[in-house]
């Protein structure tokens, strides 16, 4: 928001004269670089010593290193401000790194914009805003599949399979549905483009339990189905549960790492940072 | 000598298409003037512009300041709107002694302003057109008018001049409303105007602004059939956007009868632009009558030259048309007296505006013919 | 106390709150639980006077305060937090305790200019009071902080203290939890049963989390669909059926997969 | 009673000049309702903007005529009208890379893209002016009527007469074909719904591989489109006057509004609901009443409020309109 | 959120001074050096001053509505022109027979008009549903036509006395300076109508209310002839200060300019000038004071925190609406004085000159150049940019004629040469869109 405080609070409730939805948070006109080549033994996804911030602020993840195997499912956790978010942008090339290098299916993709990385194969739900609220649900899923030219609705038809609820709403304006239905829509969005990898930032946030269960039933499912996963989670206990592999993130760095059983039977990071 | 003329008129604002022919007209004077070599021993004179956005009278004030304080002015061809000039004449004007002679501030409020004689305009007050046009509906026997105006002190006080006229004479006005210029949509005026009816409608506007947009829209509805136009409408746009479709209206405009006239059209013609716009042949007059006043008075002083305009203008004297300024410097010099006509025909009375000869004009044949003066 | 007389709020066609009726005693912390889209939030938006309701009432301590507009409710004692902190982010934290108490001299215009010893007075006295409420918060020594800078955390901690400036009789919680890291969530867990306690106030909570609403909270209140679909203690709550069904849930069905 | 003559004066006055005028509104809310919904700012520059496509145009039909070009019956301007489009659209985006674009990539908060759209209308006021001047232009040609007065009264054997211009059924035809385009383009049209997602929800939009910049082009090339047209439209129905512009932007303002800002269908019922009602509370009924209820013929002029005051009638709408449906007559952006 | 943490450098504390002294040689230089840039007349730069300080109250005003609370006004015409209606029914002489003829009866019809609007809104508050609706549209419809019916009568015998010099109702004949506060009171009280409906809709719709109810006002003085002669104009409005004509026939006046070796012209178009530049600082100062002293108060923190976020506020116990309602009041109440001030100044009113790019935009221009939310800020964007909308008359030709100088003479050179005036638009927009982008907080920037 830089140089624009003048203006930050004024006028800007006046419908008349300006839009009160809030506006994108993502530069857009960021040009990406050029791919390089991968490594020999790296994981299909590895987010590898990653240092950087937003803009021209301090750094705020340190040396972080995030990765996901093929067919797998990644957690992060870790307390508030931590830098979980913020390493998951740094995977998807939401903010510029200052060191370490993002690697995916055996190319290097550092110097992609975000866009690029979705024709890469990566898909995204973010922890808010993450449906097109006027959109049906039919649309919504129409978008995820922008980049695709060819035909849809076969991939349309296997995600209304994975989630009958949106099936069955699928006419309807998504802004329309229940928080638990929208979450349900918004990762339906990101499997519409076939992605070779899904990233989830708090998928169960403010969700009832019964959805978290269902939410991560479908998880468990899609992850099954060879898809790999990397999420973000606050519901730690639930998330260490179904995690082929677990990070646990402080102040930016890398505090521990292990599968979810191993990290869940660690009493030191039970008692610290999953509440129990 | 130089001597410094300031031309203040509207270049931006409501009335900005008007202001360059009117220069211009102002401009041919000079340049007449500074070629015959005659004046005050072979002063030269040049011009200051201010624009006085005819509708901001802070801006005109401040720019007419300028003019008359820094660069020293010794008269003014100007202000162009009723409003403006009077502002500018109450702050400048006066406190300065500078004389403004003005070529289209028509508002009556000027007749009787507090002036220390050194305010005059080379047009008739609008009082006086509107008993002109009232005698011309009589005459041509029309007793029914709906009347429409410009909404500024113009259009309005020329309405309600003709109103009070034409009523006195027996006429019946179905309504007098006002339209608003630079507006973007002139139906429901135009509706107003058909629902009231009337054999004629006076359409008291500008025919670069609204006045068009009503003459177009009263047309292509069919409301009326006979226009009735006033100087602000009088002009070639109007001959060139309407001619063939007005056949049989008619209307009037400040202008002498005969020879003047044409020629002051023809020379602006060779000096390339159009001399029979509104207002450009009086702004040339009244550029004339300040340098024919400097030169009789023999001073370029407004305090001394004010005292002559009178009598360069009225008889008696030789007639001096345009284009014979040169002439009329060297009568002055030779001590001789001058009447200055002009291209309008000046003639001042009361407190020095013109006495208003106007020609009457009719649609005929897809062309505006003037068929006589009063 | 306030109670809730079939309590109706609808959008268009759609019955958010659809007859709700219940009752926040006086000294409670009652929980507010249901499924997503149950109404909890716009329940508390009527109450709150956010929004107006499409019939039913509210009454606190035998008034009726149905629709009254969110100032005047202040001014009752009846306070409320953001589901998202909704911090006045370009003021220092100080600032925001200060600007909280009602009534202050110095927020007359007129008498900014004629009593500026009286306001100087007041300002001080509120100063104090502040500093005093960041020290129950243990965020002291970010007095001179712009709240704007301020982590997730504490500035849900900020709206709490907003709360405790004044005299609150009842306030409305939406919320807290979401997203807020457990042990922090452990800190305002003490705050509010600290406040409940020593300042008497009455809380009403929203929250997803069963751990901190068991801990937490007595009697607890099961919306769902616009209604009142439950009430009791939070264990009882936890083994009625209806709610397991509606709410809670019997766990991940796929757990034998996990892992495999 | 005299129902032919009453409709015939009723359509001739109220209805026909209103349809037309109201078309033109609604298109000139169109544009600022798109750039309302997907740039989210009021674009105040939306007025002199159109000035200035519609003095394009003016002067490529000028060269047109020039060459002897015409359209026979229809305006020569149509033909002008796809290049003129196209020179608005490059100054248009020209314009934004140098102004909007930087607050843009900012993340700028909105009303500051409207502060700098106010420096934007002073400058395409004062360029408007460097490019045709000041006058008041003429540019139509072709057949000026469908129907007109005499031949209508001739035909009907009425009292009153009935006039159909060609530019006022080449605006409603125009309209329709033009809102009937747009609106499939949004619906259905990948590009159309990316904008709608865009609008929606920029970063998303992002995410979903949609370029952002690229909707923002389409947005402003089709408000260009927008701009040109409903001025080129406007020109050939009453005249071109510079000034003229800036003032309709407060009619066109008051017709996004109402309709529910942000939303294309009320942009459309805003325009035609100020023009009727412009034109209809200020019409002096007299004459109507006298057809329908002769014996009756009142002596006053029937008119609610003096035209002088018929702008002020659409802001009282306008705020009735808010006051029960505070979004506007259709919802403006969804929830 | 990088954006919250506000550098404040070293520098910036001399900024204000420096900008303050910038500004001062400029008129100095305009007053001293005679070439192709000043006059070199004091009169021209004093009258510069004098508006640009009428221009700094008016942007006061709108600075405390934009700046202190970020509500959108641009009626700022509207309020302007109301304002001046002041001097014009308080300072002039009455009309004679202009109350006898209808005075009463106008009175009468504008408290039936007020009366059925509150009544129509007491109907609108007490009913419910469709009847409410109903009764109070037929409340408002019958209310119409009995105004119509008491007023009509009223304004046609005011109108019809003596038309031709008068034909309105007059002023009081009160000293002009009283018509100040009392134009003042005349915007404010229209701002409370406007506020109290267009603050209460949902969604804020202010800036299109106002929009509208400028040019509503402007029409209603435009075609109200009785108030005050409508488009004929009022000329002649009563001074606070001296004529310079009486200056310059005055002895002592006169050996006065000598010993200044000035004519006396000249000295009393200065002295004159003077004079209302002292009476404009003296309320531009006493604004100021008031403004800074409630500014850094607890009613300043309020306002700030309103700004920041409102449904906070709200529920933090602010009553919202009505400290927007009493913001948007005084700013017009604000506008509205320098309005009086500005008729004051010109000694003439003419309701065709109020145009909203000159009295609203450009207005907005010096605020946001100036510097939002900074009081100091809107004096010194109104002062500035008064003294280039003035002198870009004479440096656009100029800058024309030296852009041009290489060109080939011809038509395309003509055009542009004759184009000149019309710089002055193209320069104010840019350096509008300049300082956003190079300032975007303004000159003096809100600390
Ligand atoms: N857009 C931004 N600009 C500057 N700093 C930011 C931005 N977003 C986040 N931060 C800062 O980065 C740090 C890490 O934030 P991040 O959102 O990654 O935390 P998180 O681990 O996701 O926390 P949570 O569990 O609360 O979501 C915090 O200190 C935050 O203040
Ligand atoms: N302004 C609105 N317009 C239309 N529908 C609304 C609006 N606000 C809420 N709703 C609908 O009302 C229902 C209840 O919403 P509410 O926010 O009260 O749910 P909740 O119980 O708080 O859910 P959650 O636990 O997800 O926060 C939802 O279906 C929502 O879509
Ligand atoms: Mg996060
Ligand atoms: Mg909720």
């Amino acid at each position: 928001m830089s140089g624009s405080d003048a203006f930050a609070n004024r006028g800007n409730r006046d419908a008349s004269v300006v839009n009160p939805r809030p506006s994108g948070t993502i530069d857009s006109t960021r040009r990406s670089g050029p791919v390089g080549e991968g490594r020999a033994g790296d994981p299909f996804l590895i987010g590898e010593a990653m240092t950087g911030g937003y803009g021209t602020g301090p750094d705020i993840l340190h040396d972080c290193t995030i990765a996901v195997e093929q067919g797998e499912i990644a957690v992060i956790v870790g307390p508030n401000g931590a830098g979980k978010s913020t390493a998951m942008k740094a995977v998807f090339g939401m903010l510029d790194l200052r060191q370490g290098s993002v690697r995916l299916n055996g190319r290097d993709i550092t110097a992609l914009n975000p866009q690029d990385r979705v024709k890469a194969g990566m898909g995204f739900v973010p922890q808010v805003n993450n449906i097109f609220p006027s959109l049906t649900v039919q649309e919504n899923l129409e978008m995820g599949a922008f980049i695709r030219d060819d035909d849809i609705s076969e991939t349309m038809e296997q995600v209304f399979d994975l989630f009958p609820a949106v099936a069955d709403k699928r006419k309807q304006a998504a802004g329309e549905l229940s928080g638990g239905q929208r979450q349900q829509v918004a990762v339906s969005r990101a499997l519409m483009t076939r992605p070779s990898l899904l990233m989830l930032d708090e998928p169960t946030a403010g969700v009832s339990p019964i959805v978290m269960d269902e939410l991560f039933d479908r998880i468990i499912a899609i992850a099954r189905g060879g898809l790999p996963v990397l999420m973000v989670e606050q519901n730690a206990r639930q998330a260490m549960n179904i995690a082929d592999k677990a990070y646990v993130l402080v102040q930016g760095r890398n505090a521990h790492t292990g599968t979810g059983k191993e990290l869940m039977a660690n009493e030191e990071v039970r008692r610290t940072f999953l509440g129990g | 000598e130089d001597i410094k003329l300031g031309i203040a008129l509207g270049f931006t604002g409501a009335l900005e298409s008007l202001a360059p022919p009117m220069e211009a007209g102002a401009k041919m004077a000079i340049e007449e003037v500074n070629e015959s070599g005659l004046l005050l021993d072979g002063s030269t004179v040049s011009t200051v512009n201010a624009d006085t956005t005819c509708t901001d009278a802070a801006a005109a004030t401040t720019a007419v300041e300028r003019i008359v304080t820094a660069e020293g002015v010794k008269g003014i061809v100007g202000g162009m709107c009723s409003g403006e000039t009077i502002a500018t004449l109450e702050k400048v004007a006066l406190p300065n002694g500078i004389v403004m002679i003005s070529p289209s501030a028509t508002s009556p409020a000027l007749s009787t302003i507090e002036d220390n004689d050194l305010f005059f305009r080379t047009s008739p007050s609008d009082a006086r057109q509107g008993e002109v046009m009232a005698n011309i509906l009589m005459d041509r026997g029309i007793q029914t008018v709906a009347v429409t105006y410009t909404n500024n002190d113009y259009g309005k006080g020329l309405a309600d001049s003709f109103q009070a006229a034409y009523e006195a004479a027996g006429g019946t006005v179905t309504v007098n409303s006002a339209h608003d210029d630079d507006k973007a949509d002139y139906s429901a005026e135009v509706g107003a105007l058909a629902a009231a009816g009337g054999d004629a409608l006076v359409i008291a506007g500008y025919v670069d602004k609204g006045g068009s947009g009503i003459l177009r829209g009263a047309l292509d509805t069919g409301a009326f059939d006979t226009f009735v136009f006033p100087d602000g409408m009088v002009s070639n746009a109007l001959t060139d956007r309407f001619a063939s479709e007005i056949e049989g209206s008619f209307g009037q405009n400040p202008a002498a009868e005969g020879e003047g006239r044409d020629k002051y059209i023809a020379m602006a013609e060779d000096a390339g632009f159009d001399g029979s716009e509104a207002f450009s042949a009086e702004a040339y007059d009244a550029a004339a009558l300040i340098l024919l006043s400097m030169a009789a008075s023999g001073s370029s002083d407004p305090a001394t030259y004010k005292g002559s305009i009178m009598d360069v203008a009225n008889e008696p004297g030789e007639k001096i048309l345009p284009g014979e300024l040169g002439k009329a410097l060297e009568i002055i010099n030779g001590g001789g007296d001058v009447d200055y006509v002009g291209a309008t025909a000046v003639e001042l009375v009361g407190a020095g505006e013109s006495a208003g000869v106007y020609r009457e004009i009719e649609f005929k044949d897809g062309a505006m013919e003037v068929v006589g003066y009063r | 106390m306030i109670r809730v007389e079939d309590l109706h709020r609808h959008f268009g066609g759609f019955r958010a709150v659809d007859g709700a009726s219940l009752t926040i005693e006086t000294g409670s912390i009652t929980g507010l639980i249901g499924p997503n889209g149950a109404g909890k939030s716009t329940l508390f938006n009527v109450i709150a006077g956010d929004l107006a309701p499409t019939s039913g009432r509210v009454i606190m301590d035998g008034e009726d305060i149905t629709g009254l507009p969110p100032h005047a409710l202040f001014h009752k004692g009846l306070l409320r937090t953001f589901q998202l902190a909704h911090e006045f982010a370009s003021m220092t934290v100080r600032e925001n305790l200060m600007m909280v108490p009602g009534g202050q001299t110095g927020e007359t215009i007129v008498n900014t200019f004629f009593r500026r010893g009286r306001i100087a007075r007041e300002e001080a006295e509120l100063a104090r009071k502040a500093d005093e409420v960041l020290d129950f918060l243990t965020i002291r020594h970010l007095t001179h902080e712009k709240a704007g800078n301020l982590s997730g955390g504490q500035k849900k901690l900020l709206e709490l203290g907003r709360t405790m400036m004044v005299d609150a009789k009842v306030v409305f919680l939406d919320e807290v939890g979401a997203g807020v890291n457990r042990t922090l969530l452990g800190t305002i867990a003490d705050a509010i049963t600290r406040l409940n306690r020593e300042r008497g106030y009455t809380f009403c909570v929203i929250e997803h989390d069963m751990d901190f609403i068991g801990k937490l909270c007595d009697p607890v209140i099961v919306m769902a669909e616009g209604k009142v679909l439950a009430q009791g203690s939070a264990s009882d709550i936890m083994q009625n059926e209806q709610v397991i069904e509606a709410y809670l849930g019997t766990g991940l069905k796929n757990k034998d997969m996990v892992g495999a | 009673m005299d129902i032919l003559n009453a409709l015939v004066a009723f359509l001739n006055f109220v209805f026909i000049p209103a349809a037309s005028y109201g078309a033109q509104l609604a298109l000139g809310a169109l544009g600022v309702t798109l750039i309302y919904g997907i740039l989210r700012f009021s674009n105040f520059a939306h007025g002199d903007t159109m000035a200035f496509g519609t003095a394009i145009v003016i002067i490529l039909t000028w060269g047109l005529q020039g060459l002897g070009v015409n359209l026979g019956p229809l305006p020569t301007a149509l033909l002008a009208l796809p290049l003129g489009i196209a020179l608005t659209a490059l100054l248009v985006l020209g314009t934004d890379r140098v102004v909007y674009r930087f607050y843009r990539v900012n993340k700028s908060a909105p009303i500051i893209m409207v502060m700098a759209s106010v420096g934007v209308m002073f400058v395409m006021n004062g360029l408007t002016r460097l490019l045709i001047g000041v006058d008041d232009q003429i540019f139509t040609d072709g057949a000026r009527f469908v129907i007109d007065v005499r031949s209508f009264r001739d035909w009907s054997g009425l009292d009153e007469g009935l006039a159909l211009r060609t530019t006022q059924v080449l605006t409603l035809v125009v309209a329709v074909l033009v809102v009937w385009a747009l609106f499939r383009f949004l619906n259905r049209t990948k590009s159309g719904k990316a904008m709608r997602a865009y609008s929606d929800n920029e970063d998303l939009a992002l995410l979903s591989g949609i370029e952002p910049e690229r909707v923002v082009r389409i947005t402003w090339i089709i408000a260009a489109a927008l701009m040109v047209i409903a001025g080129t439209l406007y020109g050939l129905d009453k005249s071109f006057g510079p000034f003229n512009y800036f003032q309709m932007l407060l009619p066109i303002f008051a017709s996004a509004i109402v309709g529910g800002l942000g939303n294309p269908v009320g942009a459309i019922a805003g325009g035609f609901l100020v023009a009727f009602s412009e034109v209809a509370v200020t019409y002096p009924w007299r004459k109507i009443v006298g057809y329908l209820a002769p014996d009756w013929q009142p002596d006053g002029l029937l008119q609610l409020l003096s035209t002088e005051y018929k702008f002020a009638v659409s802001f009282m709408i306008l705020i009735a309109v808010l006051l029960f449906r505070p979004t506007g007559l259709f919802r403006g952006k969804s929830v | 959120m990088s954006g919250n943490r506000q550098v404040t450098s070293a520098a910036s504390r001399w900024r204000a001074p420096v900008l303050f002294l910038i500004l001062a040689a400029l008129f100095f230089a305009e007053g001293t050096f005679r070439n192709a840039m000043f006059s070199g007349s004091w009169n021209i730069s004093l009258a510069i001053l004098n508006m640009g300080l009428i221009s700094a109250i008016t942007a006061l005003g709108l600075n405390m509505q934009w700046g202190y609370a970020g509500l959108f006004n641009v009626g700022v015409v509207g309020f302007l022109a109301l304002g001046g209606l002041a001097p014009v029914l308080i300072a002039l002489p009455p009309v004679e027979g202009a109350w006898g003829a209808g005075g009463m009866r106008i009175i009468a019809a504008l408290v039936t008009g007020i009366g059925s609007l509150a009544l129509a809104s007491l109907v609108w508050r007490r009913g419910r549903g469709k009847v409410g609706a109903l009764a109070t549209a037929g409340v408002l419809v019958l209310g119409f036509f009995l105004f119509r019916w008491v007023f009509d009568p009223a304004v046609a015998a005011i109108e019809a006395n003596q038309s031709a010099r008068y034909g309105n109702i007059g002023g009081l004949g009160w000293p002009v300076l009283l018509s100040w506060p009392i134009g003042g009171l005349f915007a404010a009280a229209a701002a409370w109508a406007v506020g109290k409906v267009a603050l209460g809709l949902r969604s804020d719709y202010l800036a299109i209310a106002t929009l509208g109810i400028g040019e509503i006002i402007v029409a209603v003085l435009k075609n109200e002839e009785w108030l005050a002669r409508g488009v004929k104009n009022i000329t002649s409005i009563p001074r606070p200060v001296p004529y310079e004509i009486e200056l310059q026939r005055n002895p002592d006046f006169q050996s006065f300019a000598n010993s200044w070796s000035t004519s006396a012209a000249e000295a009393s178009g200065i002295w004159v000038k003077l004079c209302y530049m002292s009476l404009f600082l003296v309320v531009l100062l006493a604004i100021i004071l008031l403004a800074e002293l409630a500014l850094k108060s607890p009613w300043g923190r309020m306002m700030r925190a309103i700004r920041d976020n409102e449904t906070a506020a709200e529920a933090m116990g602010k009553d919202v609406t009505a400290r927007h309602l009493q913001v948007f009041i005084i700013g017009c109440g604000v506008i509205g004085m320098a309005g009086a001030m500005m008729i004051t100044l010109d000694g003439l009113m003419a309701p065709t000159s109020y145009n909203p790019l000159r009295y609203t935009f450009l207005i907005w221009v010096m605020v946001i150049i100036g510097g939002s939310g900074n009081n100091w800020g809107a004096v010194l964007g109104a002062v500035l940019i008064w003294f280039l909308w003035i002198k870009v008359e004479v440096w656009g030709p100029e800058l024309i004629g030296l852009l041009t100088a290489p060109m080939p003479a011809g038509a395309v050179k003509d055009h542009l040469l004759d184009s000149a005036p019309h710089m002055r638009f193209i320069a104010m927009g840019m350096i509008l869109l300049l300082v956003l982008r190079f300032a975007p907080r303004g000159l003096l920037p809100e600390r």
